[in-house]
């Protein structure tokens, strides 16, 4: 029952190409361990669905300094100037989201929605090449789901069953992500027994989390 | 008193007691410095949380308190963290009382442009669409031009963050509301004439018989 | 900036023929005071949109027996045969809609989304008259939001703030609801002190609630 | 044996470790009786927990913790509660491996109706569609017939629940699995005949040459 996994195998288990998402926010709520990692083992071509690309060494920052990363999906790249050079040479392709459109794609992916029907950015270049749909008189755009192969995510706590529990700012994107992956890699501070956590206090239920790592 | 603090000081002066407020980085960081006796303020950081607040003195960071730049923040008595879907929301779901947002452009309809520069600057929208699109009031801080060039145009030349009519511009020469027949002068700084704002705008500005000079908070 | 109200006062202030969104799950995380109250006070025709009626006598089941409702909209009314009697009497008008879709209507009336698109009930009754969307070949139902006058709502603990912690299978509408009405009045089973309750532990956080009552 | 507990010990052996399933109310409840030992599953609530259990014996109800049709259960070490969007952002985000649900009709389509009987019977979907559209693994767990009158039909002429083809259909005369071709007759209940089968199913069946007896979880 426990989903207790090793750092290094479970990483290895991340083919070169794969679509991942990573929570986090500016670095903070980004799971260390698994991205310092994925940095050891020289994983190739990932798409990267984030909210941000950190900065330089920090967070999905060091992916993007390591050269890891083929693409990324995310709201915010103003932080990283290295993210910025990539993209203006080619080497990256970036697609920018607003923030609250992101977070809804990742969730619908999560929830099983069709689409993301949201007025953010109608009549922007957000809207370009996209559907939209009229409700009683006002113009929404259409944004589709968004899954990954792998989502990885940092949590505060678990228990060995997988449930957990984030701290403050570091929630962020990582409930959100652990819906809508294939298969679920957490990387917690601390693990519990099961039954330590009390059922309202948990965040992310364990039926959707596939294995525990911790910063060794 | 430099331009910035003056654009701070009259921001605060629009929030209201039980308000929840966001505000964007930079300028708009300086309004909650500003806050009027007696105003209680909620301030959201959409990265997650409800009762941000600046760290306290003499306590040590929280690697998992920080704000949306991610620098580490406090938290006042009766906080709420909560995930990123929930923050926007609140922000979408028309939750958010106000936000307070920089600009590169700001044009007759009243539409902003603030998060890219074609082929020079293209940080990303970050929370900024979804913020101008959703919040009850959007207000502008920022400076009334850049390096001598207008900011206060008649359309938009870069890409906009909103198709919506923001609510209030506040920079270091005036305050300029939009409204449905174009931008309203509202108030001119202390010792700015309106001959001043007028040749620093592009934009046509509405000029009524009186323009008072601009309060400030304390 | 305490929230807290007296029960007659704020039910008052509810009109007849308002639009009700009431928490709860067969009466569990239904508001009992605010329940009775409205019957005292003999509101009449109510719309409520509520999960079910749960069993006469029982949470908006009391509502429903006392004549106060003109319409419902439910996921399941199966368990009140005292509504059943009423809709097919023509005293009272019934939307039952799946209840996954009920949640994410609220939840889009709360979030500002402009509609929602599922994959439940497409190619059934309950697609009649709607809208649908292909997306990427496949049909989803295309469902709008619900937003209410007023939403009642049941939390186990609030601080004076209004910030709300919900017990178990009590919380299932209710933190929904408290984002999609235009005034929110929970009742809590107890009042706390500004900072007792952690922010991790807030489900609703204060900005969206405007009024608290207790079960005096 | 009566047939609700012989259709539920065969629904049982269709669980595997680590599954979360969803039963529904009614005849399916009865399945979580006859876990096969060695094979953890969690159970979900759709009212908003995973980890339900029955009551323990001498445990007081606990009014905030009940199962979907109000009734007082317990909770197992590691359950998780969650609201309603949640609970079915799980069921509709392909998150739950099962779901056991009763049916009034189901056809050579595989297509269920059990949520209205027009004109006498409005109770209702609940959670149905939501848990036949969103389901891994879609079981019908019902009577093979009511009062002599056939339920497994060429087309149903109840509204559906869903258009989705369900993946099984256990009866206490048969264990029927809908697929593309048709209806594939799987297994006979001890003691039942094909032709026995056949006759109490208006469908038609695809019968293998070989159709073996049912097994039964202890």
């Amino acid at each position: 029952m426990s989903k207790l996994a090793q750092l290094a195998e479970i990483t290895a288990s991340i083919p070169d190409g794969a679509v991942l998402m990573i929570g986090g926010f500016m670095g903070v709520g980004t799971p260390p361990a698994l991205i310092d990692e994925l940095i050891r083992q020289g994983k190739r071509g990932l798409t990267v669905i984030a909210n941000d690309t950190a900065r330089p060494g920090v967070g999905i920052g060091k992916l993007i300094d390591a050269g890891l990363v083929r693409k990324v999906i995310a709201s915010h790249i103003g932080t990283n100037p290295e993210t910025q050079r990539q993209m203006i040479a080619g080497e990256i392709e970036v697609d920018l989201v607003p923030q609250g459109t992101l977070a809804e794609q990742v969730r619908a992916g999560g929830c099983g929605l069709g689409a993301v029907v949201t007025p953010t950015g109608v009549g922007t270049v957000v809207a370009e090449g996209k559907r939209t749909i009229e409700i009683d008189g006002v113009t929404f755009l259409v944004e589709l789901p968004l899954r990954a192969d792998f989502a990885l995510i940092n949590a505060k706590r678990a228990d060995y069953r997988g449930n957990l529990e984030y701290a403050l700012t570091a929630r962020n994107f990582n409930p959100l992500m652990a819906m809508a992956a294939t298969t679920v890699i957490a990387e917690v501070e601390e693990i519990v027994p099961v039954g330590v956590i009390a059922p309202d206090m948990v965040v992310t239920p364990h039926a959707v989390v596939d294995h525990l790592v911790t910063q060794e | 008193m430099d331009e910035k603090t003056l654009i701070a000081k009259r921001v605060a002066l629009e929030l209201s007691d039980g308000d929840l407020v966001n505000l964007g980085i930079g300028l708009p960081t300086l309004v909650a410095r500003y806050l009027p006796p007696g105003i209680d303020v909620s301030f959201q950081s959409e990265n997650g949380i409800i009762g941000m607040q600046a760290l306290p003195a003499g306590q040590p960071p929280l690697k998992d308190l920080t704000d949306a730049g991610g620098t580490p923040i406090g938290a006042t008595p009766g906080a709420c963290a909560f995930d990123s879907a929930m923050s926007f929301g609140l922000i979408r779901g028309g939750h958010l009382d106000v936000t307070v947002l920089g600009g590169l452009q700001v044009d007759e309809l009243g539409q902003l442009a603030n998060w890219m520069v074609p082929g020079k600057m293209v940080p990303g929208m970050g929370g900024a669409m979804d913020l101008v699109s959703g919040a009850k009031r959007v207000i502008v801080a920022m400076t009334h031009t850049a390096k001598g060039t207008a900011k206060i145009l008649k359309r938009c030349t870069l890409p906009l963050t909103s198709v919506r009519r923001v609510d209030l511009i506040v920079t270091e020469l005036a305050v300029i509301e939009p409204t449905a027949d174009g931008l309203l002068l509202r108030e001119t700084a202390p010792g700015v004439t309106i001959a001043e704002v007028v040749a620093a705008t592009e934009a046509r500005l509405i000029i009524p018989p009186d323009v008072p000079t601009m309060p400030l908070a304390a």
